[in-house]
């Protein structure tokens, strides 16, 4: 089956083939056997062409891994997704910009805004204490604070929906 | 010597001290909040005391707390560790009014130059350069903006009442100004429960180079070379190692003397660490004294040979230092890598979560001071410090290959952590020569990022095929545990029955 | 210098190796059975191969297999770590003969140490003493039995093809004489490929003292001191020091003389260990030369800085040494335990399972060599060596201290291992006094035992406690799943069903 | 509840007492709390009166635990079992002596008897390999082997039953 391997930086054809326990990765160079054991749950031992690596699969991000330790991001998208992008959809455009949550779990100490208010890009939202040092999180986007789903006081585990900006 | 020592501390230092004790033959008490029961230095502990929920301020800055336990255990000593209660003079000084002996300078100490702004006041009797600066802490913004005016920008912000990065900000124009004092004023507030904050000028490419110092009660303070501390990152240091790649014989001669001169000048007993910044033209103006271990101290014990834990408990004894200052040698050379639970891709945002898989370093000349189990829960409470790598070899070359290698074979898996980050910094020309400043990270961020983002094909074929396999994989599971929790409580069970 | 090595071995001396080789830019080629797919050598490794199913006779010790995988890898040379393949001669002309450098002395050098009784023959040309024995393998019953009953009981039956206290037996009376060589020939067999066994004299009371030697290709023989290791169960080693508390200079001088000699004489190259019997006297005797690194090498690495392993890379690569014998200066002391997986308390056989929790002590001065992760299964394939902990400190007693800490904070669950019973050793007064011999072990046998064994009250409860949680956590819990089980996949399904 | 705890060399008689979370352990000496808290599964973290243990059971003995490292094996009865005994039962006789079973696992290379042979207490039964160490069983008691249940060659779990010497 054909599939295409993104990152920021890299777009790569490929296609993925199982030989009984062995995967075959074809791309338009060359011609490699994989082999992928789990060593505890989320972590495989890979064996590429008898190169080895240990790749960790993160447990939040479902398309973000550590390679012996380097983490990267990528997008493994299918024939299905490949051809619904023919079609004009775009997987990484799937998030919304204006729902801003939580990217680390702490305490929100300080909420700079109310709903109605009209911000800009990079003005600051709201504080989150982690770990003892302050994070001040900025606007992605330029909008209005269409609702705020918490108060300052709370503490919020890495996800939590903060504020929405329309 | 004491028969038993309550730490009153958690984490990497909690275990660093209860190390030496143990090998002096004394006994460990732990104390921990609530989020913290199946911690390493729980588990490792003689004896272990609950002193409240998981915030700091309720449990490991709660005085009281802490002396109780201390008195119902039978502790003769409290070791602070550092953070938290280490340069609190008020705590200082009430375990001296229980009768127990804090292990750490005497109050007094910790009073003129835990504070900042007092020891930079103290420090103008000396020959000792300073660094310009308020001599107060900032009581009114106005007053405080003419101030850092009259010095020019950019300044730093510090809190006066700690350190460690902690409460820092560094302010570029004037408009600033204001919220990062606020956020200064609150972030010390927090980790110290002392919000006080103090203005210095930002030298421009400073090296930041500390000197380890040792005083007994008999009068004897002889200090142990330096430390080069000028890999920093948010203000808070990532790498340091000793000797300074920067720092000739000259010069470590007339900074040793001035660190002597500055412990002396305060009646300074125990170990301490005076911090200087460096010029490029290696003028040095004193920085701030941190009373208290540091965490990077064992950089210094690796090339002295000397355990620092060790000494500041034979002091605190009232024990003489069994050594002079000529008899202090300093053998090869020894790098620190901080292991913190932080995403570098993300500007070093906490990472929290489960350590689902741990392959710590080792072998010769490889030191973790860590307190990580496989299995832990990493909590947003505390410093994300996981632990300290500490690499020595019989040169700074052999140290770096020897730090790379370890990395290389570090593994944390579950949450994101610096240890990639740390090794693009010690593979980095730049810092390979020795030739590196404070802007060290500023200067090379894009190329240190790129460095840990650098993909190769066969690295993203190897992660598009993790991928696949995983998902493949997940595909059957679940498909194999519908099927099988179904038929075993209903189907099989019947026919089970019905075989009976 | 090489650009990458192939490793023909597994666990901890795998890891070893490796690391020596990427702190000098080598990348580094595992092989591994089926049983070994995911053990730590494999996972960090640059390339891994596999080489067969977990029986080392057709894995670790297969000749073939490993030359075709070293060939297709691109590797230069081959180290063979200890035991397997390290003291085969076959194997090591094999790899030359494929053009490849084996990481170890010439063939030649080999064939007359390696092979026990050829090597007390080519000592004869020595001013070395040597132990009174058999100088050829046993090949015929009647008349091997007629040497021992001359040379006189108790006498020792050792492979000649390998060492590591495999193939040994001691014999106490002639009864027992044939069912002991039968043992010792089958052992030999399954570890060396090489059933051959010889008779040496059982002195009594003895020392057991070997010497590190390093050989280049430019003629320069030089020794790193020696190793105590007379604390051994079963005639191996467990617990290994140096320097050694029993030898003084004046007979290290001379037993360094007679080290250096034995290795000149084979034309001996690269890294090798010349062990000797040492008496209550100070009379010492050749024992036998090991032809290869040593288990106990770090133990010299740690009191001498130098990498024994970077060193045999080097040699093998052409380079001279780069040192003379005047430059080896000893350092402090360092102190090595076994760490193996076996019940102490059950004449120390082997213990298998998976390894559920773990925490490897570490610290200043605290090394450990080792294979294991947390969630690995020891398997009952191979040596039962789970690593070895170093200690080393500025003194004996401060490296004793520290071992001992160490092992108190060494948590390996789900196996049993001798942790305990090494701390038992390292605490044990005789020990601590090093007034030890090879007897050590059988004398103190009993005590040894009992002191693991103790209980206090305070442990009992703690035990009983554990227990009776235990059960009824246990009991809870089968409730709770068997009650949720049955719920989410009938009763609740259905009032789901019916809500949406 | 009542209860004993036995070793080969100890007996103590103690009362356990849940308070919620801790559970109250009396002797005729003292009364001390006890809490513990799972690390791992089948790994314990204990404070009892804040002294702090790590303790490990035994996944296969279930009698066995292991303190701060050290092994013990003990005996706990309740009541129950405490009744029983007194009625003449005796828990630490259950195993069947004569039934000999693989303590390690491993390769069994070599069986000195078959069946209908007499042994005695002492004799050797078989060989068996494991982690290139052979050890020799020998016979716990003396008598008649009734059955083999295994032959040479054949790999074995611990717990597997080899020979029965009735």
């Amino acid at each position: 089956m054909k599939y295409e391997i993104n990152t920021p930086k890299h777009s790569l054809q490929v296609e993925f083939q199982f030989d009984s326990e062995t995967l075959i990765i074809k791309t338009d160079k060359e011609t490699l056997s994989f082999e992928a054991i789990q060593v505890q749950p989320g972590v495989y031992s890979v064996l590429m062409n008898n190169r080895s690596f240990v790749v960790g699969i993160c447990p939040i991000e479902a398309n973000r891994v550590n390679i012996n330790g380097t983490p990267i991001k990528l997008e493994l998208l299918d024939e299905v997704h490949l051809h619904l992008r023919q079609l004009g959809w775009d997987a990484l455009k799937e998030t919304k910009a204006g729902l801003i949550s939580a990217q680390i779990p702490g305490l929100v100490t300080k909420i700079f805004h109310s709903a109605g208010d009209q911000v800009k890009e990079g003005d600051p939202l709201f504080l989150i204490e982690a770990m003892k040092m302050e994070n001040e999180i900025k606007s992605p986007v330029s909008g209005v604070v269409k609702r705020i789903d918490i108060v300052a006081g709370q503490t919020v585990e890495k996800g939590t929906n903060i504020i929405e900006i329309v | 010597m004491f028969k038993k020592i309550l730490i009153a501390n958690r984490g990497e230092i909690a275990l660093r001290v209860m190390r030496s004790c143990r090998e002096m033959g004394i006994e460990v008490v732990a104390v921990f909040s609530e989020a913290d029961r199946t911690a390493p230095h729980v588990l490792f502990a003689d004896e272990a005391y609950l002193i409240g929920p998981a915030p700091s301020s309720e449990s490991y800055l709660n005085h009281e707390k802490i002396l109780t336990v201390a008195k119902a255990s039978g502790a003769e000593a409290i070791h602070p560790g550092y953070g938290f209660l280490s340069e609190n003079t008020d705590f200082a000084r009430k375990v001296t009014e229980s009768g127990m002996i804090f292990i750490g300078p005497p109050a007094a100490a910790i009073n003129t130059m835990g504070d900042k702004t007092i020891a930079r006041q103290s420090m103008l009797k000396t020959k000792v350069p300073v660094v310009p600066g308020t001599e107060e802490p900032i009581a009114n913004i106005a007053e405080a903006l003419a101030v850092a005016v009259k010095i020019g920008f950019p300044v730093l912000i510090k809190a006066a009442g700690g350190g460690g990065g902690k409460g820092m900000r560094i302010v570029h124009a004037a408009k600033e100004f204001e919220s990062a004092v606020g956020k200064a004023q609150r972030e010390s507030q927090s980790a110290f429960g002392d919000g006080r904050v103090y203005i210095e000028k930002y030298l421009e490419e400073p090296h930041h180079i500390e000197f380890q110092i040792l005083a007994d009660t008999h009068g004897n303070t002889i200090h142990l070379n330096e430390r080069e501390c000028s890999i920093q990152r948010r203000y808070q240091k990532v790498i340091e190692e000793s000797p300074s790649p920067f720092i000739d014989e000259e010069l470590r001669l007339k900074m040793g003397l001035a660190a002597v001169e500055t412990a002396e000048n305060c009646n300074y007993v125990g170990a301490g660490t005076v911090e200087f910044l460096v010029d490029k033209y290696k003028n040095f103006y004193f920085l701030e004294m941190n009373t208290r271990l540091q965490v990077e101290h064992p950089v210094t014990e690796m090339v002295t040979g000397i355990d620092l834990v060790a000494e500041q408990i034979r002091i605190a004894s009232g024990q003489p230092l069994s050594f002079k200052q000529q008899d202090i040698k300093v053998t090869g050379h020894a790098v620190e890598c901080r292991i913190y639970a932080e995403d570098a891709a993300q500007d070093f945002t906490p990472s929290t979560g489960e350590i689902v898989m741990l392959q710590i370093p080792d072998g010769a000349g490889t030191r973790f001071d860590g307190a990580i189990r496989q299995g832990m829960e990493i909590t947003p409470y505390y410093d994300p410090l996981l632990g300290k790598l500490i690499c020595w070899a019989k040169d700074r070359e052999s140290a770096l290959n020897r730090c790379e290698r370890a990395l290389r074979e570090f593994y944390i898996g579950g949450i994101e952590t610096t240890i990639q980050f740390c090794r693009s910094v010690i593979k980095h020309e730049v810092f390979r020569k020795g030739s590196y400043d404070t802007h060290f990270y500023a200067h090379f961020k894009e190329e240190l990022h790129a460095e840990l983002s650098a993909s190769s094909e066969e690295v993203l074929l190897v992660a598009g095929g993790v991928l696949h396999h995983h998902r493949d994989q997940a595909k059957h599971q679940s498909h194999r545990s519908d099927s099988s929790r179904k038929g075993r409580s209903n189907w099989v069970t019947f026919q089970q029955g019905r075989n009976v």
